[in-house]
């Protein structure tokens, strides 16, 4: 065990597979000689050379679309997309391509390309540089979606993600990068992905969670505590495959949900949670289903934290629930 | 201020004039080869007659026809190694034969039957066939452009002696894809060769309006390296050229582009109705320099075909095709709970329940799910 | 009056639009001397010429940029995608430009732009002819997302798309673009955005359903009457902004609700309905929501009638829904 | 076959050579003209100095350096007409003084406060001015790039003699945007101009990364028009390339592409330590190259400026910043309540119910909404 940031969990996960596995390749923008804008693959080039540590060209599509080519021939490419705000140009490779070649070919060209792309708010980022846009990866078949919200996980699961079969797109909480150090496993330390992690457990209503907002419900399940509620958080981390089972069971004991995600409320993500509940846990709810979740407006600049969900908001939010009927 | 690349040159021809080739055969390519050649193109004509056919009769649902570059197709798949990697779009039906990819698989795909090695899961033509290295061919355009430079990578990394090559058309010079993988071929100087078919037409679109460069060649220098263009009709001068492009590579010499000057004879595809944008003229022009017809007519004035042989050929061909309708007509599709299959490695338990109820619901499953 | 087809409506909006404002301009592949793939623009090349009937390269950001540019001028382009499942090169414009130009300029660049898109099933497209993928585009705040279902919507909502101040993204169920002809008015017939369509009434299950799912709902509904099921249909045909009030008002009076859709569940559109529900109309449930809608999986070519919510797969799910509790 | 492009060509310079210009001032230039160029680079600088200083005291949240740039910016931008529409990417600081852009709404913006025409709601350098037909920047790069080629067949359909200018860098040529835009500029002959500043790097990528080919300016080959390449730092030379292109453009002979080469003399932006990528040398060089003295050194020969004024320029131009941040600095923030705006043109019963939720639930709003 050492104590470790959320990146240098990433980091070490990376250094790990590589020595593991000659396979391994990274490819991206700024990521060697920089050792990419977040210092993710600090290091790396250095130890494994330019062969498996990739400098490339301002695109996107070039990127997923040779790293698809490069999983097609066997290796298992991890391609860093620099905000995942940019990663609209290689939108036609993912949804397209990484995500089909296997069913399209009836199993002959499983394609298992790992993208790791920073996302999410709270860096004073604006527009382009704070998107939360899970959602749009999550509801395409075919494609696995990744989300650690602790250093332990985040190594534990990119690991996971590396050695897995599927495309995986890697998301990660880029506001928790640092702020966050926590005690992670040394070694080939795995985390199976579709397994949801509860963070506390608690009686009087489920919180479901995931990224920079598992910290932000922590810590709302903890102050409202004092009051006699007993929250229990579910951080989801494994967006596809979901841990449906998981969800359904605490919401069977507590009959409350609250739903927590930076992203728009419209069809994000916690929709098909909330649509899960109201198809299969009917009978169990006690009170409405309640999202706290960014506005349905693009990401500000200068108000974003009136934007984004706040420790208050969440707290307000699960009050209320309990409070319902 | 330097290098004014020069004014814009607009050619007075719709369609593009065809380059003059050598004529000679080019070296290692015997007339035995030339027939072989000849026979994979007949073999592809015969199918491409059949499957319009079947498509009109409603026996499978959608065709799309090679006719016209059959040269440009053969021409370079035998040019290459049968390692060499291919990235084929949904016109590269010959490319398939001439790699020695069973008819009756070429079949079953077309079918969408249980003997489908893609389970009946994409629309005709749009083959793939992992043992030949004859990766999945979709239908957004330009995509498996960038795949062939990482396949290219990949096999240079672990030290393979292979190139691969991806397969496109005039109209996929303007995606978005044939940019970022020219261009990252470009700088990691990737054993690829960029195999463009310029059959004049994107669907409606002539090449003319499809970009303003003179040539789709000359689009290379816009990434640092070779561009050539070659007359796709001639099979021996795109064997050549390809010949070339792949010693380079092997070479550590870096990607090629290869623009082969050639024609669609058909309609795009079966739903396509191209007398609505070109004319029967330019039709008739690019039917005198029909490729199949060029190499016999060389073969028969080497004294090494005979008019009857042809027809023997031709006449095997379409036997050939026949009998292998014959065979693969009668399979079933595929099993209807393979729909669930392929998504990921192994279904996800949502898989796994939707798979289920869909077999209680099925017709003859015994009865509805409550 | 006079009878045409969905995509005869098509074809008559453009060109009322076109011979009312010369700022409307169309722009796409195949769309000028070809008259569109699917015929949509048949005639108005000849009729407007080639600078307001522009047949484009093969390059959908191209299209999609181009008609940005257009509209930041003051011009109303309206761009044709040949096919939705070729839309994603043009991802990165329509979300981090088309969508938010209006935002980020403090509404100094609004950016009005119409893609119309034929999508769904149902014509034997396989992978990459058929899909739906509304829900991509629906969580995108900046951007309003119509899907017609009948003659007359198709032209009433598209004149009022082409005349609204916002992008719009026009999807065409083209399965029913020549099956199902019906009366449209003539002239300038406007069909509000934002408003749903009862398009039957009942008082046992609120069914909801867009495009080519609309028919399909509706036979099953009317097989039912005979079983004293009665079914009210509602047609949502504006995806963004939705009709809530409509939802809701339908849902509080049927205390049941089935969704309908041709795209995969997991994340799909109808997620948000039913967690509009199990947000807002919890305490008049009477049984969980259901979604008939395709399987996670991408769109196969040669089981796509098992894969396609049928009448009876729809029947089924609102006999079941009814029965419930 | 035909026209092989030649082999690849590899620079032996990891920074590219600055092609010669014929110094002499263009026609049309006065010496005051070029005076007021001065005073305009001089107030881009004066704004970077203080700019980086705010981003480290806390004061503004970030901040993107022109320095090294201000030769090519202000060059492009004189050289345009008012009406000229400009599409620019996040580092066009100097483009947007060189317009007239008041100095107190370009610093609104950086501090995103109440006055600034975006309402806060782009990060810093993001600039938008339609009263001066100055797109709204975004930071995905080159998307700006077919909105220029939108705008210019808009403003031709309209009449319009204008043209239509898209800023972007190096990298920017990488992207899918730069092929489409250069594509249908070219289909079209739009009347554009593809203005690119090659300052060597992306972010951590030098050049000779970015692409393998040899000059930028060539890219435009592929796309059947001009390209060329200038000395970005000669201020004159690039008015006079822009000049004659917009004139081209003007006249019916489309698009040009031009290459600026310059160097961004700073960091990326105050997220970025170029340290880790690049020498102390080549940073020296360039120094040596630096715009602003190139222009001072000329005026000051010709005898048409002395250092004192030109020391009484820069002091003028550091007041006018500091002035402008004095006005600026105590300005609130935007109104919260502005978040819901400009989503749509109107807002949505969405809209208006979370904003009155979110105007409830706002510290201060007398308490708590349940
Ligand atoms: C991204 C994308 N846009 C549009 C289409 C529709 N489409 C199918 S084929 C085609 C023309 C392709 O032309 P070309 O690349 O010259 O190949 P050819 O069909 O002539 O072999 C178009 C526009 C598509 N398949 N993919
Ligand atoms: C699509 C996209 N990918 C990645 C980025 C991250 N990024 C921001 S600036 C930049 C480099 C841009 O280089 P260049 O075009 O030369 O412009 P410069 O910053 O040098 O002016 C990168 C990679 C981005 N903004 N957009
Ligand atoms: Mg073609
Ligand atoms: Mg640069």
């Amino acid at each position: 065990m050492t104590e470790l940031t959320l990146i240098q969990g990433v980091n070490q996960a990376l250094r790990e597979a590589m020595k593991a596995d000659p396979d391994v390749v990274l490819l991206g923008e700024d990521i060697g000689v920089n050792g990419g804008v977040f210092r993710a693959t600090e290091g790396l080039l250095k130890e494994f050379g330019e062969d498996r540590v990739m400098d490339t060209p301002l695109n996107e599509s070039g990127i997923v679309g040779t790293a698809v080519g490069m999983a097609l021939y066997g290796l298992k490419p991890v391609a860093e997309i620099q905000f995942l705000d940019f990663i609209y140009p290689a939108f036609d490779q993912i949804v397209s391509e990484l995500a089909k070649l296997r069913y399209r070919s009836g199993g002959q060209f499983p394609c298992h390309v790992v993208l790791r792309a920073p996302y999410g708010g709270g860096i004073k980022g604006g527009l382009y540089h704070s998107q939360s846009t899970e959602q749009l990866f999550a509801s395409i078949p075919g494609l696995k979606v990744v989300v650690p919200s602790t250093p332990a996980d985040a190594k534990g699961l990119l690991l996971s993600s590396i050695f897995d079969e599927d495309p995986v797109l890697f998301l990660e909480p880029k506001r928790i990068y640092r702020s966050l150090p926590g005690e992670v496993p040394d070694g080939d330390h795995r985390v199976p992905l579709g397994t949801a992690r509860v963070a506390r457990e608690g009686s009087d209503v489920s919180v479901f969670a995931y990224g920079a907002m598992v910290p932000v419900a922590q810590q709302a399940c903890q102050g409202l505590d004092a009051q006699g509620i007993h929250a229990e958080l579910i951080d989801l981390r494994s967006l596809v495959p979901l841990d449906e089972a998981a969800l359904l069971r605490s919401v069977e004991k507590t009959g409350r949900a609250v739903i927590v995600h930076e992203a728009p409320r419209f069809c994000g993500y916690g929709a098909e949670i909330a649509a899960l509940l109201a198809e299969k846990a009917l009978y169990s709810l006690k009170a409405p289903v309640v999202r706290v979740t960014g506005y349905d407006t693009p990401f500000p600049y200068a108000l974003e934290h009136l934007y984004l969900p706040s420790v208050d908001r969440v707290s307000r939010a699960i009050e209320r629930t309990v409070r319902a009927a | 201020m330097a290098r004014p690349s020069g004014p814009p040159r607009e050619s007075p021809l719709s369609v593009q004039a065809v380059p003059v080739t050598s004529g000679r055969a080019p070296e290692g390519l015997t007339a035995a080869d030339r027939k072989r050649m000849l026979r994979v193109m007949l073999l592809s004509r015969a199918l491409d007659e059949r499957g319009m056919t079947l498509q009109r009769q409603g026996r499978i649902g959608f065709y799309v026809p090679v006719e016209g570059q059959e040269g440009a197709q053969v021409g370079c798949a035998v040019a290459l190694d049968p390692k060499d990697w291919l990235c084929p779009g949904y016109r590269e039906t010959a490319v398939a034969l001439s790699r020695g990819i069973p008819l009756r698989q070429l079949l079953s795909q077309l079918y969408g039957d249980r003997a489908d090695l893609c389970q009946g899961r994409q629309m005709p033509n749009h083959f793939a066939f992992r043992e030949f290295r004859f990766v999945s061919a979709s239908s957004p355009i330009g995509t498996q452009i960038p795949h062939a430079v990482g396949l290219a990578l990949a096999a240079r990394l672990k030290g393979e002696k292979v190139v691969s090559v991806a397969f496109f058309g005039d109209g996929a010079t303007s995606s978005n894809d044939f940019h970022s993988g020219m261009n990252f071929a470009g700088v990691y100087r990737a054993p690829v060769i960029f195999f463009c078919q310029n059959n004049q037409w994107a669907i409606s679109l002539p090449r003319s309006k499809q970009t303003r460069s003179e040539t789709l060649a000359q689009k290379a220098e816009a990434y640092g390296f070779s561009g050539l263009q070659v007359d796709g009709n001639d099979v021996e001068a795109v064997y050549a050229a390809v010949k070339e492009a792949r010693a380079r590579a092997i070479a550590g010499g870096g990607p090629t582009l290869i623009e082969a000057v050639t024609y669609r004879m058909g309609p795009h595809t079966t739903s396509d109705d191209p007398r609505r944008y070109r004319s029967a003229e330019e039709l008739a022009l690019w039917k005198s320099r029909d490729p199949v017809e060029r190499l016999k007519e060389t073969l028969v004035r080497e004294h090494a075909l005979t008019e009857e042989e042809f027809d023997q050929f031709l006449e095997a061909a379409r036997a050939e095709v026949a009998a292998a309708i014959q065979e693969v007509e009668p399979l079933p599709p595929p099993d209807p709970g393979t729909l669930f299959d392929d998504v990921f490695a192994r279904r996800t338990p949502q898989l796994e329940e939707q798979r289920a109820a869909f077999l209680a619901e099925l017709p003859g499953s015994g009865g509805r799910k409550e």
